[in-house]
Order: structure tokens, then C-alpha cells, then sequence
């Protein structure tokens, strides 16, 4: 699964994009598991009020399955316009 | 309708004019232009990240929406991304339909939602330093409207 | 602050242009442009007749009010007289301000007022016959909500 | 003191403009003396709820009074824009 930051995410995590193996059924689960890798990713994911989160470029909730999706993105809130 | 991201400066007069001539059956034509603020009198630059590929998604989403919603004749949205000086305009939107009212109403509807639903993120450089801008609560305030 | 009104054809593009241009403090513009609309199908001409002086009294009047209630940084209102052909753009409004909450508020107020405050007429002639437009009652209601 | 016709009730009356010597205190007694005039005026005149007022270029209510007034025209509901 390709897994995207972006913003002060992606500057925290230190990377754009990777490709993790991972059985987390939901978003929820893959943040568990990525914040128990290493100090940068806990520091990117203390405080999810700050975060939003993309499964194949669709806006979606932290409880959402992750079944089948080939992209998720994390990110702040948006500031377009 | 049409959704445009890209790096390149866009020319807002040129855009305006093209979209609003040669309408017969549409009487009311409302443009929006976002430009870039110094609000401190200390901004460099301003860049603009974005999610190629949702980006043009979910701005194409809400213009589908905003043009069956009002019955529109017509709706743009061109946004840029990357680095751009104070004073550059960073996007524009345009309605077109056949009364002020729906023309007004769909413009802003489409700016809401840009604000907060479509993967853009500012982040302001200074001589001093950088700091990405924050999201205000009210322009996620601003989506209970419609 | 403009208000402009000619008989001649305006450059809606590049009015927008540079109305937008070389501004480092507001952030939203918003522009309005109305065009001659042939519903029918059969209209030959749009004449609009005015009351030379007072309209330019109530435009600085109304465009003076908008650019004190919304604290604008500029706002521009043009409106054409005489004949017309569908397709052809009849008038247009700009403001711009800090935040596009205020920009399309003033817009709208601009647009409110000038319906039904400012003094002029649409006739429209058709190969058939000429009529008056009527004004609509919810052009007078719109300025309730201000 | 000029009085200016704008729209239909120009039409009606058939002139744009007139020069009226007057006693008439108010626009509602202005509009009176003019209806006495002839059939077009009374045609012009006859619903006053389809006609606006304006002295000396500003919108004015047909109890205002004309002291002083150098302009006063009548037309209908305004449709710009």
C-alpha cells in the first residue's frame, strides 16, 4: 500500500511517500502501527484533531476500512483558495 | 465546465472575458479571485502544495455539484500550486446562470468548498522564516450553509 | 473607488484585470457582469434609458456605502446605457477585500441596490413589438436582507 | 420648476421634460394639479403604486414637500443591473 503525507506531515515523517506492508484493516490500525515505528511518525500522529486522511484520493474517516484501497494520504486540513 | 491546476501564473482578465462572452441564455456571470496577502508587510514567497491527481478530483467533484445544484451554464475553477509572490493571484472561480442570485450562491459554494475539501496547503516564507497557515474554523464553519 | 457610466461598450476583462492588479493587502475579489439575456429567442435590441446625473449620484452613493459597511479596498461599478444586442454585457461590479466573505457580500449588496436604486430602465425590442421590463418583486425583497 | 418623465410614464405623456409653474406644496399635490391637466397625465398618473419619485435627483415619497425643489421626476420601478 502507498502511503502519502503531505504538508507539515510530510515535513514531520521526513518522507513524501512509501510503500508499507501492513495487515491494519483500518486507518485507525495502520496509525497504531506507524506510530509504534519510530519517534518522527509518533510525533506526526499525537494529535489526529490535527490530521485528515485520504483512501484513494477520497476524503475518509480514521474508522474506515482499509480493504482493498491502494493509496492512503495523510495530511492536515486543508487551506486552499 | 472546466478545472485547471498548474504551476504557470493564469490570466485572470483573459479567463473572465473568455468565460463570460458569447452567452446568450445567461444573464449573470460572477468571477472570484483569490490573490496572495502580506498581511505583516514581511511575506517572500507563498507555495502551495497539493495532492496531484485527488486535487483535480475533488475540484471536479464540487464544480459538477455546484453546476446541477444552480442549474449553472457554465462554472471554472483554475488553481495554482507552487511558489508565487504577494500580489500574484493564486485561483480563480467563475458561474455563469441565468440570475445574479444562483450566480452569487454557486461562486461561493465553490470557494467553501475549495477552501476546506480540495488537498491544497499554504505555507508562507519569510526572510526570517517559514510556518504552514493554519485552517480557520470558520471556513469549516462556512460548509454548514449548504 | 469608480463608478463609470458610459454608453459605450466596456472591456469586462480587462476591467477585472486591472482592478485585481497590484494589490498586496486584499486578498478576495469578486466581480459581477450582466449580460443581455434573449430568452426568447427573438430579441433584436435591449435599450436601456437612464437619468443622466442622478444615476451617477446613487452608483457613488451605493458603491460609498458598500466600501464603508465591508471596510473595502476598492470597489468599481460600470453600467451602460442606449442600445444593446443579446450577448453584449450591460454592466459590471468589483470589489475587493481582505477575505472573500466581505468581497461577495459587497458584491451582492452593490448588485442589490443598484437594481432597484438606481435609476434605470430595460426596454426590450423584439421584430415583433417593444416592451418594458418589469421589475420583479424579489428585486425589491433582496434588500431586506440588508 | 422642471419636471423629467422617464420609461412609459415619458411615453405616456409623451415629453421627457417640462417646465411647470406650480403652487403645489408637495409632490402628491403636484401630481394632482397635473392629473387636472389632460387625459394623458391622468393616464400616466393613475396608479401611483407603479410610480417613484424622485426631488432634485434624490429618491424621495410622494408626502415630501417641494420648497425649494428644482427637479422633480417621476418614473417607474427601476430595473438596472
Amino acid at each position: 500500500m502507498n502511503v502519502l503525507y503531505f504538508a507539515w506531515v510530510r515535513e514531520r515523517i521526513g518522507l513524501p511517500k512509501e510503500k508499507i506492508e501492513t495487515n491494519a484493516t483500518t486507518v485507525n490500525e495502520l496509525i497504531a502501527e506507524l506510530r509504534g515505528r519510530e519517534e518522527r511518525y509518533e510525533a506526526a500522529f499525537a494529535d489526529l484533531s490535527a490530521l485528515r486522511v485520504a483512501i484513494d484520493q477520497e476524503l475518509s474517516d480514521f474508522d474506515s476500512p482499509l480493504e482493498g484501497a491502494q493509496e492512503v494520504a495523510f495530511f492536515p486540513p486543508m487551506t486552499g483558495g | 465546465m472546466r478545472v485547471t491546476v498548474q504551476e504557470a501564473p493564469f490570466d485572470y482578465g483573459q479567463e473572465a472575458e473568455s468565460f463570460a462572452n458569447g452567452r446568450h441564455d445567461m444573464g449573470a456571470i460572477v468571477t472570484f479571485a483569490g490573490i496572495v496577502r502580506d498581511v505583516a508587510g514581511g511575506l517572500d514567497v507563498m507555495e502551495i502544495e497539493h495532492y496531484p491527481g485527488m486535487t483535480e478530483k475533488a475540484l471536479e467533484k464540487i464544480a459538477a455539484e455546484a453546476v446541477e445544484r444552480w442549474s449553472l451554464g457554465d462554472a471554472l475553477i483554475i488553481h495554482r500550486y507552487g511558489r508565487m509572490g504577494a500580489g500574484e493571484k493564486i485561483m480563480m472561480v467563475a458561474t455563469a446562470a441565468r440570475h445574479r442570485k444562483d450566480a452569487f450562491e454557486a461562486a461561493e459554494y465553490l470557494m467553501d468548498y475549495l477552501k476546506s475539501r480540495a488537498p491544497f496547503w499554504k505555507k508562507e516564507h519569510t526572510a526570517q522564516d517559514a510556518g504552514w497557515v493554519a485552517a480557520r474554523d470558520e471556513d469549516e464553519a462556512a460548509l454548514d450553509r449548504w
